[in-house]
C-alpha cells in the first residue's frame, strides 16, 4: 500500500517535523522565530500552535544559546530539533558544536548520548545579503563525532529529518534553500533507504556525477542536458555527507572511468577533495581521468549579483564532463 | 512645561522606569530632565526635522524599489527615525560609529550617500563604502558582531592618546534588543568595563527580534544590563530626537573625557516589518502598531517647531519637497546601477592576493571566454 | 555572636559588599544573618569537618601523584574546600550538578568515587562517569560551556513539571571568576531568566583566571552580574562552609519552588597554583597567599567544633587519620590503574556505530597485528 | 654575513614577536595569560615587562571577545597578534574569525585590511587532557579570506611569524606545540624564503612524504628510518597550509611516483585529501599509487594514554610507504 502524496521540500519538512512531535513526546523544536512566526521559512509553520510552547518554542537570539541549552535539553532526556536561522549563523554555536556536542559520547565512554539535530538551511541561489548563503558542510564533516546529512528531494526531506531525530547521533542536518519550495512526491508509508546511504539518481555510463542538496537537481539538470550531446551520465545524491557512503560511487566509478564531484562550497579542503581522495585510491585503476570538482570559487559568497557566477551550473558542470572525457 | 516622566505596562518593554528620559512629549511639549538639559537652536532643530523627514522619505522610496523588484531586501527604519537622527547629530566629525543593518539614517547624518545601503539591499555589493572616510563602518549583519569591533576600536583611541584631553574620540555602537542575548554583546561589555573603553553603546529597543518580542530577550529593561558590567545604563525614549541627542552627546562627551562607556536604550517600535521578506501580521496585532502611531517621532517634532514657531506650513513643505527631490533622486541613480563585473568575485578576497585565486581568476576567465567564441 | 561583615578593599575582590555573607568568622566565631539563618546539627558540623578534611587530604595526594608523574596534571582546590563542600551539602539527591573541572570536593560530597577524576587528570580516560548514576555531570574544560548545558537541564526540568512542587529538582551550575567573561555563561543568564529556569549558579571567584587577576575580568563585584538579567545575585564568604551551605540551600529551594535562578559569587581564593603545570610566583606575591591562609576554611570550621566542644581532639585526629587512609587507598588504586586498551579510541564516536569509524578500527587492529607477527 | 644562533621553537616565536614589537610601533600582542605570566608556554616571555602593557596585554577571558577586539584594534590602524591558548578554544572566536576576519577584505572591496595574526598552539603528543591537543587547521584552510601557515623549525618559526606579522593579510599562525623545546639554528639576518612557499626538507627519489608543522619532524625520522631498508624518501615541509604552495610537490611527486601526506587531523575532508585531489589532477600520469594518507583517526582526539595510538608516528608513516610502493 501507498500514500504517496505531492509536497514541497519546505512542507515535507514540516510534515516530517509534525510526526517526529506525534511519534516521540520527547522531540522539542527550538530556534530563533520558529514559534508563531513558523520560521522565516515557515518549515515550522503551525507547529507550536499545535504542539504548545513547550515543545516548540522561541528561544532568545543566541545561536551558542541554542545548541548550549539544547545539549542540558538532551541530559535531560529530551530530543531537540534545533533550527539555525541561516547557514551563516551557525557559528557563533560553533564551539558548542564541535567541542561539546560531537564528543560527548566518546568522553563519555558511551555513557551519554545526545540525540540532537540542528537544522540548517543552506546555500545561494535565493538572491539573499551576505551570510545567508554559505556552504559550510565541510567545517562539520570534518568533525569526528557528528553525522552530517543533507535531502535534495522532498521524500527524502520528509523522511531523513525524522531518521535524524529518531536517530541517537548527534547530526547536523543542511536544507537545500533554495530548493524548499520544489515540488515532488513523497512516500508516507515508510521509508525507502537507511539515513547514510547514498542513491544513483539517475543511471548512466559515460561518466558520473557526484552531487548534494541543492546541486543534485543541478546535476540531474546536465545530465539531461548531456543527453543531447550523446552522453549518459550516472547522478550520485550523497545524502549522508559523513559519514559518506561511497560503495555506490566506487561501483559507479569503476564503470565510467570518470568522476566530477559538485559542490556549492569553495574547492580548498572541500567535501570534493575527500571524494577525489578516496575514490582515487578505489578506483585508481578504474579511472581514466582524475576526479574533477565543480565548486564555488575559494572567495567569499559574493554579493547576490554575482551569485551566479559563483555558483556551479548546468554550465559549468557540463564543462566539467567535458574536461573529465576529455582528458 | 512639565517635568519628565511616561507611564506604561510593567514589563522589560515598559515605560516605568526611573531612567527614561524624554525631553518632547507625543504631543510636542517640550519636557525637562534634571541631567540632561540641552538648549537646542533653532536651526539645529529645523535641521534635525529636515533629516527625520528625508530619512523617512528615503526608506519609503527603499520600500517601494524593493516591492519593485529592484531591491532584494529591504530593512526598514520606519519608527527609528528620531533615535537614529538624535544619535547622529551627537556625534562629532572624529567619532567613529558601528552599525547594524537599519542605521541608514545615522548613516545618512554622517554625510554618507545613501545609495551605499541601496546597492548592498540590491545585492550590487556588500556595502564597501570605506568606513574611515566618514568614520562610519560598514553594515553588519551577524548579530551583535560589531560590538565587538567597536570595542576593540575605542581601545586604539585609548592607546592613541585620544582621550581625555581636547581631541577626544569616542565610537557609537548600535545594537538592537534581540542582539543583546548574544554573547558577543556580553563581552563587549566585559572588554569596554575592563579596559574603560571611550565607547557609548547604543540599543535601539524597537521591542522585536524579528518575531520575538522584548519578553523572549530579557526580564527586565535591558538599560539596566550594564550596571552589573560595572558601567551607568540609561533608558531614552527613542521616538523622541531632543532626547536622543541629549542623552547621546552626554555619553560621547563622558567617553570622550576618558570617563567609560555607556548603555543607552533607546526605546522605540520597528514600526513596518522587520524586512520585506517578513510578515508582521503572524506575531503582532494591528492595535499594538496603531498606538506607536500616536507617539511618531516626526510629528512630536513637528508640533513642537510649530508650537515655537520655528517650522511653518512653508518650511514644512520645502522639507517635504527637498526629501521627495532626494528620494527620486535615489531612484533614477538606483535603476541605473550598474551589474557589478562577474570577474569581480576574484577581487579583493586578500590584501596580498593569493595564487588559489589568481588561477582561479584565469581558469573562470578562459571559462568564460569560451563561450564567447561559442557564440561567435 | 556578633553582625556579619567583614570590610576589605574596595576593587571587584573586595569585601566590603553589603550582601557578603558570612556565618563564621576567620576565628572560628559564629555569626548571624538575617536572611541566611540556619540552625546546624552537631552531626552536620562533624560531617562538614571530615569532608572538608578528605577533600583536602586528597588533594594533597592528588598533587603528589601528579608530581611523581603518575598524573599528567592536577587542578588544586586546595582554599576552595569550604565553598564547595558548603554547596555540595546544600543538594538534594535529585538535584543535577555541573562542574567545571575543579569542583573535586562536590563530586566528593556526591558520592563519587574520587579516582574519577584522578584518572581524567592521569589522562587514562576523558573522565566517564555516568552524569545520571550521581546527578553530576562530566567536568568540563571549555571555560563557560558547562553553564548553558546546565540551564538546559534545568528547562527539562521544569517541562518535566518538577518544580514548584514537593518534589521539585533544581540545578547548581559551577563556573569561575575569569568564566564570567565567557560569552556563553551571560547567555546562560539570559536563558535562566528569560525561561525562569531552575538553577542556582555557583561562580567561585577565587581572584585569578590562571595569572588575571579578577579585575581583568570585572570592575565591580560579580555577583552583582545578575541583577541586570533580571534575577538576584549574593555574594558568599567562599571560605565559610556554614555561609556556604546556607546561601546555596536557600537559592536551591527558590530554584525548587519555581522562583527562578539566582547567582551565587563564592569570595575565596585559589592557595596553590592554577593547575601543577602553573607557576604562580610569575603573578602573585606571597604576602597575598600569606593573608589569605588566615582565613583558612578548615582552621575556622576546627576553632568553632573546638570552641562549641562539638569537636574534640580525638575526633580531629580520627577524622585525619580516615582522610590519610582514604589517600592512601586512593593512591594505591591510582598506581594500579592499567592504562585503555589501544584500540578503544575506536570505541563511542557515535551512540548509532559508524562505518568510517568501523573500517578504521578494523585497519589499526590489523596493523598492530602485523607488528605482533614480526615481533612472533 | 650570517648571523645564526641556536634557538628552540618556542625562544624562536619569541625572539621573533620581539622583533616585530620593535620594527613597528603598531604592532600589539594580546590574549590570556601573556603578560607577566608569559603565556602557557612563555612564548611571550617578556615581552610585556619590555614593551609595556599598552602593546602586551592580557585579556579578558573569552576568545570571541579577544579576537572581536583585535578586529577593531586593527580598523583603528593596529596590527593585533592574539594569541589563543590551545588549539580546542579557538572555536568560541570562530563566528569571528569566519565571518568577519576572512570576509571584511572582500565586502569592503578592499577599502579595509586587517592585519591580525591568529596565534593557535596545535597538535598533541603533550599528554594533555581534552581540548588541549587538538589540529583544526582544515577548520581554517577552508574559509576563503583566511592565509594558514605552520612552521616546523626555529628558523621558520622566528621569520614566519614576522612575515605573518608585516603582512596585511589575516593569518592563522599554527605553532607545533610538541616540538616547541626542540632547537636548530636561526639565521637572524634575512629569511630564505617567502611566507607562502612549501620547502623540500629532505631530497629523495622512491616516494615523497608531505607534512606540516608537528609531522615534519617524524617524517624526517621516518625518511632517516627507511634509509635502512634502502628507501630513499623526499620530504616536504608544507609551511603554508592555505594557499597551498603545491609546484615543489608535483615536481616531486613526478619523479618519485608517490606520495604519503601525513598530518594530525582527522583525514576525513582535511588537507590531506585536498593534497591528494590537487596531486591526482596534476599528476595523473605520474602517480603510480594512489596519493595515501596517514592521519589521525576520525575520532574526537583521546585521553593522553591513548595519544600514541592516535599521534601518527615513525612506524605508521613508514607503513603508508609500504602501502604506497607496494601497490
Ligand atoms: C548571529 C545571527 N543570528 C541570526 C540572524 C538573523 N537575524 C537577522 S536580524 C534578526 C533579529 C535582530 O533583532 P534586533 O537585534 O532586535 O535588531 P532589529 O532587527 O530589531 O533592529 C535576526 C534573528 C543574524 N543576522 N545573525
Ligand atoms: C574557552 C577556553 N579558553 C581558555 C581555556 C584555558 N583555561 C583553562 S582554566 C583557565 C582559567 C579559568 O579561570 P576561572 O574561570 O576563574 O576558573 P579557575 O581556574 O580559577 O577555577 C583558562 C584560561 C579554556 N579551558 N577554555
Ligand atoms: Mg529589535
Ligand atoms: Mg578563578
Amino acid at each position: 500500500m501507498t500514500m504517496a502524496e505531492t509536497l514541497t521540500i519546505g512542507r515535507a519538512l514540516n510534515a516530517g517535523l509534525r510526526r517526529a512531535l506525534e511519534d516521540d513526546a520527547k522531540v522539542l523544536i527550538m530556534g530563533e522565530d520558529i514559534g508563531r512566526l513558523g520560521g522565516v521559512f515557515r518549515i515550522t509553520d503551525g507547529l507550536q500552535k499545535d504542539f504548545g510552547e513547550d515543545r516548540v518554542f522561541d528561544t532568545p537570539l543566541a545561536e551558542s544559546g541554542i545548541v548550549g541549552t539544547a545539549i542540558g535539553l538532551a541530559l535531560r532526556g529530551y530530543r531537540p530539533v534545533c533550527e539555525i536561522q541561516f547557514d551563516g549563523f551557525v557559528f557563533p554555536a560553533y564551539d558548542q558544536i564541535v567541542s561539546q556536542v560531537a564528543k560527548y559520547c566518546f568522553r563519555s565512554r558511551g555513557n551519554v548520548r545526545l540525540p540532537i539535530v540542528i537544522r540548517i538551511p543552506f546555500g545561494g541561489g535565493i538572491g539573499a545579503v551576505e551570510h545567508h548563503s554559505e556552504s559550510p558542510e565541510a567545517y562539520f564533516a570534518h568533525t569526528a563525532g557528528l553525522k552530517v546529512v543533507s535531502c535534495a528531494t522532498p521524500e527524502d526531506a520528509y523522511w531523513m529529518i525524522q531518521q535524524s531525530i529518531a536517530s541517537d547521533d548527534p547530526i547536523i542536518f543542511f536544507e537545500p534553500k533554495r530548493r524548499y519550495w520544489e515540488k515532488g512526491p513523497v512516500e508516507l508509508a515508510a521509508p525507502q533507504l537507511p539515513l547514510h546511504a547514498s542513491r544513483v539518481v539517475r543511471a548512466g555510463s559515460h561518466a558520473t556525477l557526484v552531487a548534494y542538496g541543492p546541486m543534485v537537481r543541478a546535476a540531474l539538470d546536465a545530465a539531461q542536458a548531456a543527453v543531447e550531446d550523446g552522453q549518459d551520465l550516472e547522478v550520485i545524491d550523497l545524502r549522508s555527507l559523513s559519514p559518506l557512503d561511497m560503495d555506490p560511487v566506487y561501483e559507479s566509478v569503476r564503470r565510467t572511468g570518470h568522476l566530477v564531484v559538485v559542490h556549492e562550497a569553495p574547492s580548498n579542503v572541500g567535501l570534493g577533495a575527500e571524494i577525489a581522495a578516496r575514490v582515487t585510491e578505489e578506483c585508481f585503476y578504474s579511472l581514466e581521468a582524475p576526479v574533477l570538482r565543480v565548486t564555488g570559487p575559494n572567495v567569499p559568497y559574493p554579493a547576490a549579483r554575482l551569485e551566479e557566477t559563483y555558483l556551479p551550473d548546468l554550465d559549468r558542470i557540463l564543462d566539467g564532463v567535458q574536461r573529465s572525457l576529455a582528458w | 512645561m512639565a517635568m519628565a516622566h511616561t507611564a506604561g505596562a510593567d514589563r522589560p518593554g515598559g515605560l516605568d522606569e526611573p531612567d527614561f528620559v524624554q525631553l518632547l512629549s507625543p504631543e510636542g511639549e517640550r519636557l525637562h530632565h534634571p541631567d540632561y538639559d540641552v538648549d537646542f537652536s533653532d536651526e539645529q532643530l529645523r535641521q534635525m526635522y529636515r533629516d527625520v523627514t528625508a530619512v523617512r522619505r528615503l526608506d519609503t522610496e527603499a520600500s517601494a524599489l524593493q516591492r519593485q523588484g529592484e531591491l532584494a531586501i529591504w530593512a526598514s527604519l520606519l519608527g527609528q527615525e528620531a533615535a537614529q537622527v538624535g544619535a547622529g547629530h551627537a556625534l562629532r566629525p572624529r567619532d567613529m560609529v558601528f552599525p547594524t543593518y537599519r542605521e541608514h539614517a545615522v548613516l545618512y547624518c554622517r554625510g554618507i550617500d545613501p545609495i551605499k545601503p541601496l546597492s548592498l539591499f540590491r545585492g550590487a555589493d556588500q556595502g564597501g563604502w570605506d568606513p574611515d572616510e566618514h568614520r562610519f563602518n560598514m553594515y553588519t549583519i551577524v548579530i551583535g558582531a560589531q560590538t565587538l569591533h567597536a570595542t576593540g576600536y575605542a581601545m586604539g583611541i585609548a592607546k592613541d592618546g585620544k582621550v581625555g584631553n581636547g581631541d577626544g574620540e569616542a565610537v557609537l555602537a548600535f545594537f538592537g534588543d534581540g542582539a543583546s542575548s548574544q554573547g558577543d554583546v556580553n563581552e563587549a561589555f566585559v572588554w569596554a568595563s575592563v579596559f574603560h573603553a571611550p565607547i557609548v553603546f547604543f540599543c535601539q529597543n524597537n521591542q522585536y527580534a524579528i518575531s520575538a518580542p522584548i519578553e523572549r530577550q530579557t526580564r527586565v529593561p535591558l538599560y539596566r544590563r550594564s550596571a552589573g558590567f560595572g558601567f551607568p545604563g540609561v533608558r531614552v525614549d527613542g521616538n523622541d530626537v531632543l532626547a536622543s541627542y541629549a542623552v547621546t552627546k552626554t555619553a560621547l562627551d563622558q567617553a570622550r573625557l576618558g570617563q567609560g562607556p555607556t548603555l543607552i536604550e533607546a526605546y522605540t517600535y520597528r514600526m513596518g516589518a522587520h524586512t520585506s521578506s517578513d510578515d508582521p501580521t503572524r506575531y503582532r496585532i494591528a492595535s499594538e502598531v496603531e498606538s506607536w502611531q500616536a507617539k511618531d517621532p516626526i510629528l512630536r517634532l513637528r508640533r513642537y517647531l510649530t508650537a515655537e514657531g520655528i517650522g511653518d506650513d512653508a518650511f514644512f513643505a520645502e522639507v517635504e519637497a527637498q526629501a521627495t527631490r532626494e528620494a527620486m533622486q535615489l531612484r533614477e541613480r538606483v535603476l541605473a546601477m550598474p551589474d557589478p563585473e562577474p570577474l569581480s568575485i576574484f577581487d579583493h578576497v586578500y590584501p596580498d592576493g593569493s595564487p588559489l585565486v589568481d588561477a582561479e581568476r584565469d581558469q573562470y576567465a578562459r571559462y568564460l571566454a569560451g563561450f564567447a567564441e561559442e557564440v561567435a
